[in-house]
């Protein structure tokens, strides 16, 4: 592990108008490493990640603190339909990215393209037939915004609430294979959700929000065992519990 | 136990798309059926149903002995009421909440005109909101509230069957909770039959007495709680429980691989 | 190891698209047969007689029952329909003018390429203005440009179209003397030339409507997480607005064209009125201070299925081009 | 768990603004109010305000340019263009009000009966409109107004006829979206009638969109009879319009430019005044 971290946060802060929406929020990351960002609506996680990848909503602006980043981002949305381009065909999409990030020529970003869509286990029939958003389900579209995340060869993936538009079995998948390219491609990782389990279960540190600032941080283990913010205990309280599974050894 | 509701062979189509496939179901007087289904499943189409919302192709739809028709009475529609998942849409925003509770009240003859306001404050107490509400617009409620708001306006006609359509969905966790608690204790309270409809295993196994799996429009699996957490009998039930992301143990598990 | 290889779900179908087809076309037939009908009533539920309209108050019954006849009026009300459904099928006709006598159709084409060239020239004109004045409003939002692009619509919504017509001929015809005052210039540029200050006005009736909703539809594409995707992605914003941001917004476009076209014919008939253009607008007057009811019916109707054709094949066009019309089950 | 009574404090009362603060917040709705009620007031005093008789000739003063004494100069015939102005102004305003009460009320009616039943309904509600709409708004207006004679009557018959389908549009797509909501379910379930539906539940919520589609579409109508008037079909002289006075100063537009240019920009201020208050209304209700 390198001894410098690539991304550092420090006293973030970001407001609309009079209104601070985020204070105060720092945190670092280094290579490889992913971070949990843990909260409910309006707790500004998804803000936070917004300014980290430098696109801010209309009206919201930065007011204070230091974003320090020595590589690339990318970002994956909540809503993969909405995270496309509903006019333009999805391979064409991710070559479009591929040509102006790599500077490639067409017939290369066309290569890259499809191979990145192999390496998310997209249909093969989408290299004969390109196909427009609205003909893929939502787990293929959040498969196609990931491939077009990853064609920008970033260091550092920022994933704000992936899997809550999808349903149980394609929210199983999309994290296995968000875990796999993670350990494939080295990169680090924010993700942002308001489910605690999946935050632990993927990352090694958390952080939880409330209205703007982080409550409680640490690793993740000794947080979910030992919390000290009552906010904390009830993040954890709100993820129902469900009897073991008889006959299911493996995890 | 007598049965509260039967529904047989139930039928209907979208356009080419068959939502649901001869649906056969049964719900006991005074217990909780969940329902869980991944989207498109069908359930909220039953749900409609059911509440005579969606008159089905084919099928039937018993109350204790009574079909209910295409045609229902204004006696039959009370009987069943519902709540649904979007609580920024459940109420007619131009209707305070003393209107919309009182629609429902005079509408239906429950009370005395001169009975109606205390019987809304009493409808408000039972979810535990403050009277004040009674003379706010939708819009000044958080999410969590309307959805009390709703389940009093369902409660107010005293329905033999309570259809919750998602109700928890849109809400957030914390609050997700204390809608669960409420739900839980008026079942003991006001003794309910209801019909559960959630996603979410998690909440389903908060509130339900029994299961019922649906998939492309049929029913897979309907079983007790008990038997289904545990023991489910088909593949699809184990493939839905296991894929429910669970709070790990160690930090070793190595993601989701 | 997780190869999803869920299949995709097929595209359209030959089936739905043949059936959505048939829909569409369906309908406009039942439109045009309404149409049909309604020209058909417009003489006869307007109050009065229309022989008497023709002739004068102080007409003999004998004359008055000669126009009678020679209109048709003396029929039965079923066979006067049918009557004028049979000519309209095997002659494309309302019947003859009854000044002159030629037939209403030939006088409509005699006249209709002038005007159909002016509805071209102020339907470019306005879709080219509005969606430049509606890409620089959405892309300054609330700036400088923003307002002043917004207050434009507030303004010239009031602004009748004959007058607009009056201002302009006074500035560029009168005092500039760039343009024409009016009439047709002679040959195909001197017809263009004289045609630009018509199609101006026109088109100036068109823009505040366009650009109203065109500046809203390009917001919500603008602020669309689609395109943060691409932003974050890193596509140069030259390539975003040319190649997504307009495209998504060109379809509500031509749309909106379709439901407008209407009023563009029914401005244009008025703004050659102003300019003196002998277009179907003139035929129209001409005809209405004349009384000549064949004709008249004639314009109604030709132009009224020209709108349905119109927007028939903006439907199609729009439904052929979005995919997600197609996506849908 | 503890049992959580509220889970966010209602907003106290004092903080509540009263519709008024709230009208005053809206700068469009306050400028045009102001513009409105400044026409309406001089529309409504014009024998009191006007200095001459609309009718007035003076053959020795006609054609003059504005001055102290005829504010707005003086036409062909040499009556006072002001006093002309806001007595057209009367005429004008008043059968654009009336011509609108009837479209209003059937195009919202049916526009809920449509979007609210759907099927059959709206299918034949919408293939009425779509044969209206395919007549181009002049034409038909020329038309209608000329066959069923020049002057008022002509304007009501037209706008009976062809000006609701714009307010059953409006109406038939909101009531149409509000349909698909829970709350009109919940109506259902509870087991409402359609009629009561649609008069206590959708009207309240259709009428505000209605409002402000009717301020822009006065305009429209406005357009119409001062068009009407410059042709010649829309009101009949002597009754003062704002269109007929543009005709009559086309003859005169070089020497006299202002005969034709002051009644346009009459029809042009009432205009904004509508449009300004039409968006104000639409800011205040999106607001609330």
């Amino acid at each position: 592990m390198s001894a410098s971290p690539i991304l550092e946060v420090e006293e973030l802060s970001l407001a609309a108008g009079s209104k601070t929406l985020v204070s105060g929020v720092g945190f670092s990351l280094d290579r490889g490493e992913s971070l949990g960002l843990v909260g409910e609506s309006g707790s500004g996680k998804s803000l936070t990640l917004r300014a980290i990848l430098g696109l801010l909503p209309r009206g919201v602006e930065q007011v204070g603190g230091t974003i320090k980043s020595e590589v690339r981002a990318a970002m994956i949305f909540q809503d993969p339909r909405k995270s496309l381009d509903p006019l333009c065909p999805v391979v064409r999409q991710v070559e479009e990215v591929v040509y102006y990030r790599q500077q490639v020529s067409r017939k290369a970003a066309r290569t890259i393209a499809l191979e990145l869509l192999e390496m998310l286990g997209l249909p093969d029939s989408l290299k004969q037939t390109d196909r427009y958003p609205s003909q893929l389900s939502g787990g293929q579209c959040q498969r196609i915004v990931i491939a077009i995340a990853l064609a920008c060869k970033p260091g550092i993936l920022l994933c704000d609430e992936p899997t809550t538009a999808l349903d149980v079995t394609v929210q199983q998948q999309i994290l296995a294979t968000i875990t796999r390219l993670q350990q494939e491609l080295d990169f680090a990782m924010v993700f942002v959700t308001h489910n605690l389990a999946i935050a632990a279960t993927l990352c090694s540190k958390l952080c939880v929000m409330k209205q703007g600032s982080i409550v409680e941080h640490g690793d993740a283990l000794s947080l979910l065992q030992h919390p000290q913010h009552p906010y904390t205990q009830m993040l954890i309280d709100s993820v129902l519990p469900l009897p073991e599974l008889e006959g299911s050894a493996s995890v | 136990m007598s049965t509260a509701l039967r529904i047989e062979d139930l039928t209907v189509h979208y356009d080419h798309f068959t939502a649901l496939d001869k649906v056969s179901l049964e719900i006991q007087q005074h217990t909780t059926l969940g329902l869980v289904g991944e989207s498109g499943s069908g359930k909220s189409t039953l749900a409609r149903v059911i509440a005579g919302l969606i008159s089905p192709v084919q099928g039937q739809v018993l109350l204790g002995s009574q079909n209910l028709g295409k045609k229902r009475s204004r006696e039959q529609h009370k009987k069943i009421q519902m709540i649904f998942q979007n609580p920024d849409s459940s109420f007619n925003p131009k209707h305070t909440i003393r209107q919309i509770l009182a629609e429902a009240l005079l509408f239906h003859q429950i009370v005395d005109r001169s009975h109606v306001d205390r019987r809304c404050k009493e409808l408000l107490a039972s979810v535990r909101m403050d009277e004040s509400a009674l003379g706010r617009y939708p819009h000044e409620f958080s999410g969590g509230q309307r959805q009390r708001i709703a389940i009093a306006r369902a409660l107010s006609v005293e329905p033999s069957i309570l259809i919750a359509d998602e109700p928890t969905s849109a809400l957030d966790v914390s609050v997700q909770l204390s809608i669960l608690e409420l739900f839980n204790k008026l079942k003991s309270e006001l003794n309910l039959t209801m019909l559960f409809i959630s996603h979410d295993l998690g909440v389903i196994h908060a509130i339900s007495d029994n299961v019922a799996v649906m998939r492309q429009g049929r029913l897979v699996e309907v079983n007790t709680k008990e038997q289904f957490f545990t023991r489910p009998s088909t593949a699809y039930s184990r493939e839905l429980l296991s894929a429910v992301p669970k709070m790990p143990t160690s930090q070793l598990s190595g993601g989701f691989l | 190891m997780m190869k999803s290889n869920t299949e995709i779900k097929p595209s359209v179908t030959l089936d739905s698209s043949r059936r959505w087809l048939t829909q569409a076309l369906l309908r406009a037939a039942l439109v045009v047969i309404c149409v049909v009908t309604a020209v058909f009533f417009l003489i006869r539920i307007v109050p009065g007689d229309p022989a008497k309209m023709i002739l004068g108050e102080y007409s003999t019954p004998e004359a008055i029952a000669s126009m009678h006849h020679t209109l048709g009026l003396d029929l039965p009300i079923g066979d006067q329909y049918l009557r004028f459904v049979r000519n309209l099928v095997t002659h494309g006709d309302t019947g003859a003018s009854i000044i002159s006598g030629t037939s209403a159709r030939e006088l409509i084409a005699d006249r209709a390429p002038v005007t159909l060239l002016l509805i071209v020239m102020a339907s470019f004109l306005a879709i080219l203005l509005s969606l430049l004045l509606a890409m620089l409003a959405a892309t300054n939002k609330d700036k400088l440009l923003d307002h002043l692009i917004r207050i434009f619509p507030t303004i010239t919504l009031g602004m009748p179209v004959f007058w607009v017509g009056l201002l302009l001929i006074l500035l560029f015809g009168v005092r500039l003397r760039w343009f024409p005052v009016g009439g047709v210039g002679e040959g195909w540029t001197g017809m263009l030339h004289s045609l630009i200050l018509p199609a101006i006005t026109v088109a100036f009736t068109q823009i505040p409507t366009l650009v109203r909703s065109l500046r809203a539809q390009m917001l919500e594409v603008l602020e669309s997480d689609f395109l943060v995707t691409l932003k974050a992605a890193g596509i140069p914003s030259r390539v975003i607005l040319l190649r997504h941001v307009l495209r998504n917004s060109a379809l509500p476009t031509l749309m909106l064209l379709g439901v407008n076209i209407s009023y563009l014919i029914g401005g244009t008939l008025v703004v050659e009125q102003v300019f003196g253009i002998k277009g179907i607008g003139s035929l129209l007057f001409s005809s209405i201070s004349k009384r000549d009811f064949p004709v008249i019916q004639g314009i109604a109707l030709y132009c009224a299925i020209a709108v349905v054709i119109i927007s028939l094949l903006v439907e199609m066009a729009s439904w052929w081009l979005d995919p997600r019309t197609k996506g849908k089950q | 768990m503890k049992s959580t009574l509220l889970d966010l404090p209602l907003q106290p009362d004092d903080q509540r603004k009263s519709t008024f603060q709230t009208i005053l917040s809206t700068p469009s709705l306050v400028a045009g109010g102001i513009m409105l009620v400044l026409l309406i007031g001089l529309a409504v005093l014009a024998p009191v305000i006007s200095p001459y008789q609309p009718s007035e000739q003076n053959l020795y003063a006609f054609l003059k340019p504005p001055s102290a004494e005829h504010w707005l100069g003086t036409d062909q015939l040499g009556r006072d263009v002001f006093s002309r102005l806001i007595y057209a102004a009367r005429s004008d305003l008043k059968i654009m009000v009336l011509a609108e009460i009837i479209p209003f009320c059937t195009g919202v009616f049916l526009g809920m009966l449509a979007g609210y039943y759907g099927k059959w309904v709206d299918s034949v509600i919408s293939l009425v409109t779509d044969t209206f709409i395919a007549f181009p708004f002049y034409l038909i207006v020329i038309i209608v107004a000329f066959a069923s004679g020049a002057g008022q009557r002509g304007i009501y018959i037209t706008f009976i006829l062809v000006g609701w389908i714009v307010f059953a549009r409006v109406t038939r797509g909101l009531s149409a979206s509000f349909r698909k909501q829970e709350w009109i379910a919940s109506a259902q379930t509870l087991g409402l009638s359609g009629v009561r539906i649609i008069l206590r539940h959708l009207l309240p919520n259709v009428l505000p969109q209605a409002v402000v589609v009717l301020m822009t579409d006065m305009v429209g109508l406005l357009v119409a009879i001062v068009t009407l008037g410059y042709l010649g079909i829309g009101i009949a002289p002597p009754t003062p319009d704002w269109g007929t006075m543009i005709a009559d100063g086309q003859s005169f537009i070089t020497t006299a430019w202002w005969l034709s240019a002051v009644p346009g920009f009459a029809v042009v201020y009432t205009g904004i005044a509508l449009s300004l208050t039409g968006d104000g209304l639409a800011d205040l209700w999106r607001r609330k």
